[in-house]
């Protein structure tokens, strides 16, 4: 097995926690340092993978398997793949950025803060790494609790409505996903992912019990939906991502919308695939309306994290688009590289996604830690005092809305490029979306806040450009949102290798 | 002449019932008390009925009867030092108004 | 051949100067515009080279040279991407750097450099033309559509920030649009237009599985194509050529403000007046009919398709519906833009109807023309101290010499004065080719159609161009700004007279064969061998020159001769009269777009809100628990306390009645009880549903969360504190058990 | 089987019943001196560990094998399991009342006699194969249970809840005692074993199939009194709100694992025959329980009656287990670990509602503000608990309910499933009610909470084992499994 880094990566924010516990609560600043320098070390590990990870050898790497309960052929089986290696640098990346961020801004009970902050950390790279259903489910559920702790002690106003909303809308979609699991393991014999997605359609294909099996994977489905969010689940996400502090709502945005649509992708469609084909068509409609939908509430939304909140919704219906174009092809022979390139797409969008919206709320942090108010008819003429801040935000705007040149396109060009050929009415009415979102970013964000006039007497002197911190948090995202604009393949390829062997096996 | 089993049944029965009225419709705890002896002493004479009429080579019949008196008495003499501790602080035996934990 | 290996580095210098002027050298104006026009100038240098070369390479149409690397992976094949040079790119390398670098010259000065009152983000505004020169000189070298539609964007992103240049600028006149909601009108509908052509591309991509130009125009790809048929919903079965041509067609409307996507160019005058001439004449709006020129084999695959009609008709229409418009503006830019869109049209039909180097040719001579004229009347502007209305200038032959006189030079090629203008041998040939074909095909046939409309367009230009003149520069000055108007320093009047030199002698280089007797059309020869030539028809070159000179005339008759006097009001008021309103308000199509398509976006955003928050998801659980409540509160009512006594009385007793062989008869409180039990309950049901259906509006996913809790309320209230009660719930659970067990 | 034999087998009861005698007596010696009195509590721990050190040994010398004696009971790893659980449940409660008891009774000897009777009550009930034996435990433990709810004799609440939990259980087992009468008089013998024997031949089915089934039901009602499941489980809230709360804390779990041991016993080896109609009824039974009891415990104000409807709740996802007893026995397997887990979970949140009691005497919920200012290893532990309770990964809970659901879903019963897995979400609902309160309000006054060493002590096992379990089940599940293998059909 030789050095052991997924675990590594996996249990350093634990030990991490450990630390931090015992530290003295009175000693913030200690806390706070310690935590960030603590945190570059899973990124620098992170990096390492992404280097070390072989692209022409493609599949599971760095795999280890440890028996962990084996009375119930439990094992502890993690690995990571052309898929999850970006997104758990993504997790290192963002993380290390909030602790970073939050140095700054976070004052009250500080030495908590950084406590749930690490376990949610865990959960996330465990959910990414793990190739056990129930690993997957411990570091899933993991990842929940102290969310609920962040959107609830350090929140806005609504907080605990939020809190326990967001808590029991993921708990419905996880506990469902539990019997689905319970199931796979019946017909399976084991918990092991990798086996399931060989042996579970042999063992029970889809036509011969559809109703078991449909009732599976729809539990499957609305587990991770609801966590992605597509159109019917998403109403706890505008109140949870108002509600969070700035980096709660990065990490919220950033990485745990991806928990659900890297289920999708890990889970959903290699195990189920007959079943998912077959439904592809509702998973296009709900993904297409999340497009559009988000796309026009965002229109018609007056708070500026509320505002990015919908965008989330109508950014990941693109990723949905795609995973469902792929399933969809998987019934139509001959429509491989279209498919491929639909899922391709599919996992940049998650990446960029992560990179765009984590970017976005930062700068609404950054807005909101002086201006202490979210009211977009608030500002006015910002882009005269605040230049920095109007480049950093126009960048991101522009690059969330899709501009060629900026990592957004990429995503949404190659999933367009994909359904476009295999679901061509869904693709269409999707690009409606492409101006919708054109027209909020623009029209909402930069005309009301940045131009305009600078209305003096509520403003005066108390709004100020970007302090240094606050840079050195947003210019890795821009230096990435550039960088896979200009030259995607540094990406693309890990993804794309990835993609095509998942599609071949089914 | 032999009294057939079936008629046990229906006396013991018919004491049970009584006994859960007793124990269901009385106002004073004492009154529910008897009630409960009324219940218990049916099973008795279900008991040794069945004992007398299934089973007679084996005692298990006469045994459990014992066994249930004995308890029977146990439990009753709990039972009276709770209402007497009801009675001291409340100085009422009315099951009706002892409805402070509720809800 | 070494010369084009370099043709990456052209779009590479404006966008390395750029970036150095965004980084570093913001503070230092002085550095920042001589880094971009630095940046423009080495363009230029290299185009013309790669130009001249191109032009001395024997038949160099043939073989365009590539130079291609592999940019990202698409399943198991790689998209390849680079630059390309053959014939259109060569003569777009000769007209687009040039004009660039006139125009970065000329702004030095219009942005006031040296003065007071310089622009406070003046190195701001070269960073981003820097970066617009890079767009557009990408777009020309690209080789293939997604690098194209990548420059394409990027030149819509620099259109958006420099109208909006001057965002703080406020107008009393609430209905006067302002540079910022200038700007986002001008994105958005691009981003119309770019929607479309995306989906095009797409549907391109998709069949084809490849973009770049050489695989598309390969002649199996183009066959495959014209014989691929698919039906659209509406439309029916087409050729899968056309459909895509068309598509790709909407995105040259949305970017070359053709109509009906032409709102923004009028609007888009809101930015200062370098950015109107390089933006919205030179270049940017000519890109769209590149894009054209460029996929023309596409538009030509399926013979007489409709995709022919629908780009003809379109060109045509608004060359006549922009000129009509201009006749009646006041302000001296508009009047330009609307010669723009119609300028624009005239080449859009010309490539409608076939006519691809004469398309060609009218593309390059308008650019440089088109931009002499921007460029004069913001001299114009800033002599007069920022006055745009023409109404008040007039006299400024005598202040402003040089202006004038280039001005003139411009406004004649642009109307197509006989022989020494460019104007008049581009507006000619495609006259000529349009009347070539009226000839063969007759008279119910596109060729006449555009041939007709464009002959009434000439007029009209030539009119309004005379108008322009005589207003502006004849008669006596009509304004305080007019009488103390001053030349413009050299920085400015420089790039005019060079513009106004090509503005004139640019035509000979297309001039037909049978006039110069021994040589050839040297620009059909070098653009479009294979076309054949258009032979030179006499009576076509006759008219236009008649048209020209009489519309100049007719200009000047009408406002020239008597010159108008200070508020005297314009005498084609009088002789249109409402006709002219309509005009003026440019046919009330920015009022109509505003109320449909603005406010039924906003609307849908405002229902689709309401939708979300108020009506269906959260209000949905909301509403359902509204009812659940009544429903629970007619439970309550019907189980409050005397009832739930009796109730539970009844039970008790009819159960103890049961077990003792019912001896014991029910009393009478009983049977009252039950009377009044079944009315309650009924009045608690109606009520529950009236409130039900008042409050339909809320949402599901509280009621879940809110019914529960209700039934959890109304459970609680068994609990009732009496030993007795819950005996008496064990002794009815086991009869309902044992009950239940015997009817099974 | 000689008599040195048998009284090794039943060494662990002995030594309870020895040492509940030897506390009354030394009780009575020092009758008023109250510095020695404060050595009763630990000296009921000596003569707990002595028999927690007598289970152990009796466990390994059993090796797996069962050695009935004289028919009255079982002496195998079932019963061990569920001594076992006594014993830690009692000590358990002997640390939480030494705080709490000091104070309010002069009486504290028999106290601890009282809680050592009802160990041996729960051991002798979880042994029992024989209908006889099976009353007399059950009423031994419930008199025990009556006499430690009316303890506080000053409280109004504790004698309210004592009578009322008196009448209601006597009612209640009366009924229990008419059905098994039923049963002696339709096979003939009081052996469960015997009664299984009757049934297996078909003949002696035929009419009296009503008869026997009533017979169940009735049986069936004093064992659900017993686990608190819903048409019994009425005197539930008021019992747990009313008693004194270490009596409490053993009120929620004692009673309930021996019900369950009892319950087990008699269907599995008494009534096999009989299984689809018992089958039925519990899963009817579970659905009702834990939806009431989740649906009701929303709706408290006071977190006694609260974790009453709670632990309601959980006897319902218990039920699920008994309900789907299919093949590769998953059920039994998810009933014994759920009981261990629940037990463990359970006492930790009443160690923390005793700390708060203890501090600040008030049982609201809304007092509960601002808890994790004032003390964090409260707060800290009542969200582990709670989070086990849920069924929530990192704690022992989420395989608790894993090996439940599989069994559900092993015999396809995916609705009972499903509705299990919905009321796991409302259960979250209230539980993390309380949460809100401590982590998200302001505290009412700031003075810390302190808790008492012991207290503190009992805090950290439970939330240990809590957490162990939930991180390395493996050995729990293999205990369960061994237990489970024994009993399976």
């Amino acid at each position: 097995m030789g050095f052991p880094l997924l675990t590594v990566i996996l249990f350093f924010p634990l030990l991490g926690a450990i630390v931090v516990w015992l530290i003295p609560k009175e000693k913030e600043q200690l806390i706070r340092w310690f935590s960030i320098v603590l945190s570059f070390i899973p990124l620098a590990l992170s990096i390492y993978l992404w280097i070390a990870y072989t692209r022409s050898a493609g599949g599971m790497q760095f795999e280890e398997i440890y028996n962990w309960i084996p009375v119930l052929k439990i094992r502890y089986h993690v690995g990571v793949d052309g898929i999850s290696v970006p997104l758990v640098f993504l997790t290192s990346l963002l993380s290390t950025l909030s602790h970073f961020y939050s140095a700054y801004t976070i004052k009250k009970q500080v030495k908590e803060y950084y406590l749930f902050f690490l376990l949610l950390q865990m959960g996330m790279y465990g959910v990414f790494m793990s190739l056990d259903f129930v690993l997957f489910y411990v570091f899933w559920e993991i990842g929940l609790v102290p969310m609920y702790f962040l959107i609830g002690i350090w929140g806005g106003a609504r907080r605990e409505y939020a809190a326990i909303k967001f808590f029991l809308y993921t708990l419905i979609g996880s506990v469902a996903m539990l019997l689905a699991i319970l199931y796979v393991y019946f017909n399976v014999g084991s918990f092991d992912i990798l086996e399931a997605t060989e042996k579970f359609h042999l063992i029970r294909p889809f036509a011969a019990n559809i109703v078991p099996v449909s009732l599976a994977f729809w539990a499957f489905f609305v587990g991770f939906a609801i966590k992605v969010p597509s159109f019917p689940f998403h109403t706890w996400l505008p109140d949870a991502h108002t509600e969070a502090p700035t980096a709660g709502s990065v990490i919220l945005a950033g990485i745990l919308l991806k928990l659900g649509a890297y289920g999708m992708v890990r889970i959903a469609l290699p195990i189920f695939s007959e079943a998912f084909s077959y439904y592809a068509w509702v998973v296009g409609i709900l993904a297409v309306i999340s497009i559009v939908y988000g796309a026009f509430v965002c229109m018609a939304q007056w708070d500026l994290k509320r505002l990015i909140a919908y965008s989330s919704v109508s950014h990941m219906g693109y990723v949905m688009l795609g995973i469902a174009a792929a399933a969809f092809a998987l019934r139509m022979p001959g429509k491989e590289t279209s498919a491929a390139i639909a899922l391709n797409g599919a996992v940049l969008q998650m990446f960029n996604h992560g990179i765009i919206t984590g970017g976005l709320f930062f700068l609404v942090g950054i807005i909101y830690e002086q201006a202490h108010t979210r009211e977009l008819k608030a500002f006015g003429g910002l882009a005269s005092k605040l230049p920095t801040y109007y480049g950093i935000f126009a960048v991101t705007g522009f690059a969330s809305l899709g501009l060629p040149g900026l990592a957004g396109f990429w995503a949404e060009f190659m999933v367009f490029r994909g359904a476009f050929d295999i679901i061509p009415i869904y693709a269409v009415i999707g690009a409606v979306g492409i101006v919708v979102t054109a027209g909020y970013i623009l029209w909402k964000i930069i005309q009301y806040m940045f131009l305009g006039t600078f209305n003096e007497e509520r403003w005066g002197g108390k709004l100020v450009d970007m302090a240094t911190f606050e840079k050195v948090t947003m210019w890795p995202l821009v230096l990435f949102m550039f960088a896979i604009g200009v030259y995607p393949a540094f990406i693309v390829n890990l993804l794309n290798d990835a993609t095509t062997a998942l599609l071949a096996k089914l | 002449m032999v009294i057939p089993l079936a008629w046990y049944l229906i006396v013991a029965a018919a004491l049970f019932c009584i006994g859960l009225y007793g124990a269901l419709a009385r106002r004073n705890a004492i009154g529910i008390l008897m009630g409960i002896e009324l219940m218990l002493n049916a099973v008795n004479i279900n008991l040794v009925a069945f004992w007398r009429y299934v089973r007679p080579q084996m005692l298990t019949g006469q045994l459990f009867a014992i066994f249930v008196m004995t308890v029977a008495a146990a439990e009753v003499a709990v039972g009276l030092a709770l209402v007497i501790a009801i009675y001291r602080s409340r100085d009422t035996v009315n099951v009706e108004e002892i409805d402070l934990l509720r809800g | 051949m070494f010369m084009f290996n370099l043709l990456w580095l052209i779009p590479l210098f404006p966008f390395t100067a750029f970036v150095l002027i965004v980084l570093g050298a913001n503070p230092n104006k002085k550095l920042s515009h001589s880094l971009a026009i630095g940046g423009i100038g080495l363009s230029w240098i290299l185009g013309w080279l790669t130009f001249f070369t191109a032009v001395f390479t024997p038949h160099f149409g043939e073989h365009p040279v590539r130079l291609t690397f592999d940019w990202f992976p698409t399943g198991n094949t790689w998209f390849e991407t680079g630059v390309m040079i053959d014939p259109l790119t060569a003569i777009m390398l000769f007209m687009v750097p040039f004009v660039c670098l006139m125009i970065f010259i000329y702004s030095v000065g219009y942005m006031g450099y040296g003065t007071e009152h310089v622009d406070p983000r003046y190195s701001r505004f070269f960073a981003y033309i820097s970066l617009f020169a890079t767009g557009m000189l990408g777009l020309i070298l690209a080789d293939n559509l997604l690098l194209l539609f990548i420059f394409w964007e990027i030149m819509g992103l620099c259109s958006y920030l420099l109208i909006g240049f001057w965002f703080e600028k406020k107008y009393p006149d609430p209905r006067q649009i302002t540079p910022k909601q200038a700007g986002l009108k001008a994105f958005i509908t691009t981003r119309i237009g770019d929607v479309i052509m995306l989906l095009g591309m797409l549907f391109l991509y998709s069949r084809v599985g490849n973009l770049t130009f050489e695989h598309i125009f390969s002649h199996e790809t183009l066959h495959m194509l014209a014989e691929a048929q698919v039906t659209l919903p509406l439309v029916g079965t087409l050729p899968v050529a056309t459909v895509i041509a068309i598509l790709i067609f909407g995105g040259a409307v949305g970017k070359s403000a053709q109509f009906p996507l032409h709102v923004w160019l009028p609007d888009a005058m809101e930015g200062p007046t370098p950015v109107s001439a390089l933006i919205h004449a030179a270049t940017m709006v000519s890109a769209g009919v590149y894009l054209v020129a460029r996929m023309f084999p596409l538009f030509a695959a399926v013979e007489h398709g409709p995709q022919v009609g629908v780009v003809a008709f379109i060109g045509a229409f608004t060359a006549l519906f922009a000129s009509t418009i201009a006749v009646a503006q006041n302000d001296i830019k508009k009047v330009l833009a609307y010669s723009t869109i119609s300028q624009l049209g005239y080449m859009i039909a010309a490539l409608g109807i076939g006519a691809y180097v004469a398309g060609a040719f009218h593309l390059i001579t308008h650019s440089f023309f088109k931009a002499l004229l921007f460029l004069g009347s913001g001299s114009v502007i800033i002599g007069c101290h920022h006055e745009q209305d023409m109404m008040h200038m007039g006299g400024l032959r005598q202040k402003m010499p040089i202006t004038f006189w280039t001005f003139v030079a411009g406004a004649f090629a642009l109307s197509g004065f006989p022989l020494i203008t460019a104007g008049f041998w581009s507006k000619d040939e495609i006259l000529a080719h349009a009347w070539e074909g009226f000839m063969h095909e007759g008279v119910v046939s596109w060729p006449f159609y555009v041939w007709l409309l464009l002959t009434i367009a000439a007029f009209l230009t030539a009119f309004y161009t005379g108008r322009q003149i005589s207003l502006t520069f004849l008669g006596q000055p009509r304004s305080h700004h007019a009488e103390h108007a001053h030349e413009t320093p050299h920085s400015m009047t420089v790039p005019l007279m060079l513009l106004a030199f090509f503005a004139l002698t640019l035509g000979f280089a297309g001039i037909p064969e049978e006039i110069i007797g021994h040589g050839r059309n040297w620009f059909h020869h070098f653009v479009g061998h294979e076309f054949a030539a258009t032979p030179l028809s006499v009576p076509v070159m006759l008219l236009s020159a008649v048209l020209a000179v009489s519309g100049l005339f007719f200009g000047w008759l009408v406002y020239g001769r008597k010159p108008l006097a200070k508020g005297q009001p314009d005498p084609l008021v009088k002789a249109l009269g409402p006709v002219h309103t309509v005009l003026k308000n440019k046919y009330y199509f920015d009022e109509l777009y505003q109320a449909t398509v603005v406010r039924g976006a906003i609307g849908l955003a405002e229902l689709f809100f309401k939708f979300d928050n108020r009506w269906v998801i959260d209000p949905l659980v909301n509403a359902v628990g509204r009812g659940g409540a009544a429903l629970a509160s007619g439970l309550y009512r019907f189980f409050d306390l005397p009832v739930i006594d009796g109730a539970v009385n009844l039970a008790g007793k009819v159960g103890v009645a049961l077990s003792v062989a019912l001896f014991h008869f029910v009393d009478m409180p009983i049977i009252d009880s039950a009377v009044n039990l079944v009315g309650r309950t009924g009045a608690a049901l109606s009520a529950a549903w009236d409130w039900i259906d008042l409050h339909i509006v809320d949402g599901l996913v509280n009621f879940s969360g809110w019914f529960t809790e209700r039934v959890g309320r109304a459970f609680r209230l068994i609990q009732t504190g009496r030993v007795q009660n819950y005996a008496l719930v064990v002794v009815a659970a086991l009869i309902l058990l044992v009950a239940v067990y015997l009817l099974r | 089987m000689t008599l040195a034999k048998t009284l090794a087998l039943l060494s662990p009861e002995l030594v309870l019943l020895a040492g509940g005698l030897g506390i009354l007596l030394l009780d009575m010696i020092w009758k008023d001196d109250e510095g020695k009195k404060d050595w009763l509590p630990y000296l009921t721990l000596v003569g707990l560990g002595g028999a927690l050190a007598a289970v152990i040994v009796v466990w390994r010398g059993l090796g797996g094998g069962v050695s009935a004696l004289a028919t009255m009971l079982d002496v195998d790893a079932l019963a061990m399991f569920i001594c076992l659980m006594a014993v830690l449940v009692a000590a358990l409660v002997v640390v939480f009342s030494v705080e709490f008891v000091r104070g309010k009774t002069p009486y504290r000897g028999e106290f601890y006699a009282f809680l050592l009777f009802a160990a041996l009550g729960i051991a002798l009930m979880a042994a029992a194969t024989n209908l006889v034996l099976i009353y007399i435990s059950v009423e031994l433990l419930s008199v025990t249970s009556y006499v430690l709810t009316g303890y506080l004799r000053g409280d109004a609440k504790s004698n309210e809840a004592a009578i009322k939990y008196f009448l209601y259980g006597a009612i209640v087992s009366a009924a229990m005692l008419y059905g098994m009468s039923l049963f002696y008089g339709i096979t003939g013998t009081t052996d469960l074993r015997g009664i299984a024997e009757f049934f297996s031949d078909p003949a002696s089915m035929s009419e009296l199939h009503w008869v026997v089934f009533a017979a169940m039901v009735l049986l069936f009602a004093g064992l659900g009194f017993k686990i608190a499941a819903v048409p019994f489980h009425q005197w539930a809230p008021d019992a747990y709100e009313g008693a004194p709360t270490p009596v409490t804390a053993f009120l929620s779990v004692g009673p309930k694992a021996a019900g369950f041991a009892v319950l087990l016993r008699v269907l599995i080896i008494g009534l096999p025959q009989f299984e689809a109609d018992w089958t039925a009824l519990l899963a009817a039974i579970s659905i009702v329980t834990m939806t009431l009891g989740n649906v009701v415990a929303i709706v408290q104000k006071n977190i006694k009656r609260m974790i009453a409807y709670s632990s309601i709740a959980q006897a319902g996802y218990i039920l699920i287990g008994l309900a789907c007893l299919g093949a590769d026995n998953y059920g039994l397997q998810g009933v014994l670990l759920y009981l261990l887990v629940y037990l463990f979970a359970n006492l930790g949140l009443f160690a923390v509602v005793i700390a708060f009691s203890n501090a600040t005497g008030s049982d609201e919920i809304e007092d509960y503000a601002g808890l994790m200012r004032r003390s964090p290893w409260l707060a800290a532990g009542m969200v582990v608990f709670f989070l086990s309770l849920v069924g929530i990964p990192p704690t022992a809970g989420f395989f608790g309910k894993v090996l439940i659901f599989a069994s559900a879903i092993r015999t396809q019963s995916y609705l009972l499933a499903a509705i299990g897995v919905l009321n796991g979400v409302i259960s979250l609902y209230y539980y993390f009610n309380v949460v809100r309160q401590g982590f998200f309000l302001p505290p009412k006054e700031a003075a810390p909470i302190p808790a008492a060493p012991e207290l503190r002590v009992a805090l950290l096992v439970c939330m240990a084992v809590v957490l162990g379990i939930g991180v390395f089940p493996q050995p729990f599940i293999q205990l369960a499994q061994g237990v489970a293998r024994l009993l399976a059909i």
